[in-house]
């Protein structure tokens, strides 16, 4: 019998590895695997990159994963968000490497290195600081940068319900990234709010397939 | 002289011309105040790269769910017709140019259209520049919200940018606290400005060299407290 | 109000021009948007390239655009199914242009258009005779292909359910090329076999959001 | 001598290698006879490029629906846990390497793993790929179920291919009516021939050097009408 549920957080991250790449779900902390990130700054892991849309907000999940001294590089598009001193102090006191790319191309490069994708060309940034280094190459009259796709070791995503398979549904906007870090990584590890029989996700409302989950883990989240 | 615009009014006067049945971004700022402006009988759908499309401003009492929000992170509701998606997706929208609309904040536009909008120079935070430079090569229309001047008084509309650029010759349209001032292929074009103030003193509040349009008309907003 | 509705078929593609590329949903006849098809036929529209997987089965369809010449090229993966004698005809006296793609490379490359991306590189069909004429460009010590996106003029899809802002649901295996399709055109035309209140539509299981639908007919399929 | 297996019997001994848990995705043509040779008491979940995760074959009885087809436009069921996604998705599962096996049929395997599966020479009629050469690059493990020989008797596992390429080096098992062989980094290793026949006849009917493992086994398998 297929089961990829876990008994806790910290059973699902046990075998993280130092200088791992680590993609998480979350915008802000809509969808944000905070049980997930906590287990493994709990875990004192280190030299991980992260990629995620922010810099986590307060003392927990990615917030609490930066304090812990886990991150060396955090590849975001926008770290500055109410709440997220610690990426601050560590950024101005050049203990934190950062990448900063443009948001669509965070989702993109990710999507490509999921679907094996090597590279794409695309025109954000195009003409931009972020296009520094870059290839620039024409198509039919206009320029575009060449991005390279990422691909993570492991990703950490959020779901509303889940099963022993590793489906998983979401809701409202806690979707956003995480479907996308989920298809990204050798190793999805999804949290979710309640794990379902098997049969009862409709196979039409299915957001992230089984395909792309190794681990599932029913957490009682904090701010529920 | 009529006040200038506050933040609420420069929103309402921009909603005022998005048509109905446009798709449209609003950056995080100001722009966001323009889902609040948008008249109640105007169909407009309004997307959010969070993976919204459909999104509405609350209603004072509504009550406010961490789980939908919006691209600023904060609290939104649901029209009828909306939808969720994923952060790839909603970026397939943005970048494959199927956005009508996106209202964006600026620093500096530049009379060919550039635009800088994501990093002040010598900032000693770290840089961040989210979705702006995905909408403003994505959406078929640029719109920019901001003041005319800073608060030292430097013009924002300008010859030729100065700050990290955001997109090159994407602005179509700017609307500020004075003015609304179109791009176009022969230049800066202005088509509203403020009551009682002359082309010159608006020339003279600006960095790119303006044309008034023929059939320009006074900038107008209802009373509406920022 | 808006409201993407229309009251048939033929209204629905009227204005469709000689010479457009056209893309059409469905795998085989399962979600093949057939009164699209055919009202597109009846116009006699001509040298059309359309794209889709397959080229039609019997004188409905896909098959019957072909059979009134409404076709000059095809670009599909597999145009050899039951009943599609038409294109067989037409293939072998030279009437018609064929380009055979990858399944995967169809639908990668028509996403790619309708994501901003002009060109992206894969490994499918490196080294095989698919790949003539395609820029080969090695990432990390593999060599991959480079392939351009596609954009339609117009996206024929067949859906289940739609509303009036041009939402669209599928159902099972339906959904196929369908929602890629329409996501790939400057003019999507959706036939359903149901179109409903708006609101109707849960907003967590739309698959094809109305940003990417133009029109949408309630037809009375042939073989409901 | 042994029988050579039939078609069902060789997706039989097909299926018989595929661990629970597996993700797999079948060619048209024969590879599609394993989904209903697997074991029940063993969870394996069916990809199909058209859309679907957790495919299941048709019992005898089961009603047909036409908008529930497998690759093959063949109507099939759902396993509880099945999901449905569009062609994009389904491809990007496939090319992204998320699928663990496939299973294609062959016109010819070379000893290099070069796979040749989706153009006869001199054909008149049009070509056609569907999507083998995105499943031959895109899953972990290519496994082909193929005729030993042709009906002219001409081996189907050869030193080098002479038809059109599906894709290089990409094949690792192949199942045909009389043994089941190997491609290692060391050539091509039989690992079972059917009962009675040698060794040496085997490669006579091969095209390709073989090896024979240290701990060959006999090929069986239950009768099955084919």
């Amino acid at each position: 019998m297929i089961n990829k549920i876990r008994e806790s957080a910290e059973e699902a991250v046990a075998d993280v590895k130092d200088g791992s790449i680590v993609l998480i779900g979350g915008f802000g902390m809509t969808g944000e695997p905070q049980e997930l990130c906590d287990a493994l700054a709990r875990r004192k892991v280190r030299d991980l990159t992260i990629v995620t849309n922010n810099a986590g907000s307060g003392e927990a999940g990615i917030g609490r994963m930066l304090a812990e001294g886990c991150v060396a590089k955090l590849v975001c598009s926008y770290p500055r968000v109410p709440g997220s001193t610690v990426f601050e102090e560590l950024y101005e006191a050049g203990k934190i490497d950062l990448e900063i790319v443009p948001q669509g191309t965070i989702a993109e490069r990710v999507r490509a290195g999921a679907a094996g994708v090597p590279a794409f060309y695309t025109r954000t940034a195009w003409g931009t600081p972020l296009a520094e280094g870059k290839e620039v190459r024409e198509f039919d009259g206009k320029e575009y940068l060449m991005e390279r796709a990422i691909r993570g070791d492991v990703a950490l995503v959020k779901g509303l319900k889940g099963d022993r398979w590793g489906n998983l549904v979401y809701t409202k906007s806690m979707r956003n990234f995480n479907p996308v870090m989920a298809m990204g990584a050798e190793m999805t590890i999804a949290q979710v709010k309640t794990v379902v029989e098997l049969g009862e996700l409709d196979p039409e409302v299915i957001v992230t397939p089984s395909i792309f989950v190794d681990r599932v883990v029913e957490v009682e989240p904090m701010n529920a | 002289m009529t006040q200038p615009l506050n933040r609420l009014q420069m929103a309402w006067r921009c909603a005022h011309d998005i048509p109905e049945g446009s798709v449209v971004n609003l950056g995080v700022g100001i722009p966001l105040a323009v889902l609040d402006q948008t008249p109640d009988d105007r169909e407009i759908i309004f997307h959010s790269e969070n993976g919204i499309l459909g999104m509405k401003a609350l209603d004072p009492g509504d009550p406010e769910d961490p789980e939908l929000v919006n691209a600023g992170k904060r609290p939104v509701k649901m029209n009828p017709g909306g939808a969720f998606f994923h952060h790839a997706d909603s970026f397939l929208m943005v970048r494959g140019g199927h956005l009508d609309y996106t209202v964006l904040g600026a620093y500096e536009v530049a009379e060919n259209g550039d635009l800088a909008n994501w990093r002040l120079p010598n900032s000693k935070t770290a840089p961040a520049v989210g979705g702006a430079m995905d909408l403003a090569y994505g959406a078929k229309q640029v719109y920019v919200i901001c003041d005319h001047n800073s608060k030292d008084g430097s013009p924002k509309i300008v010859k030729k940018t100065e700050l990290p650029l955001t997109g090159r010759e994407c602005v179509s349209r700017v609307f500020t606290d004075i003015a609304v001032i179109d791009r176009t292929p022969d230049g800066m074009v202005v088509r509203e400005m403020i009551d009682g103030m002359t082309f010159d003193e608006l020339q003279d509040r600006t960095g790119a060299t303006l044309r008034l349009a023929n059939d320009w008309k006074p900038l107008e907003a209802p009373d509406l407290d920022s």
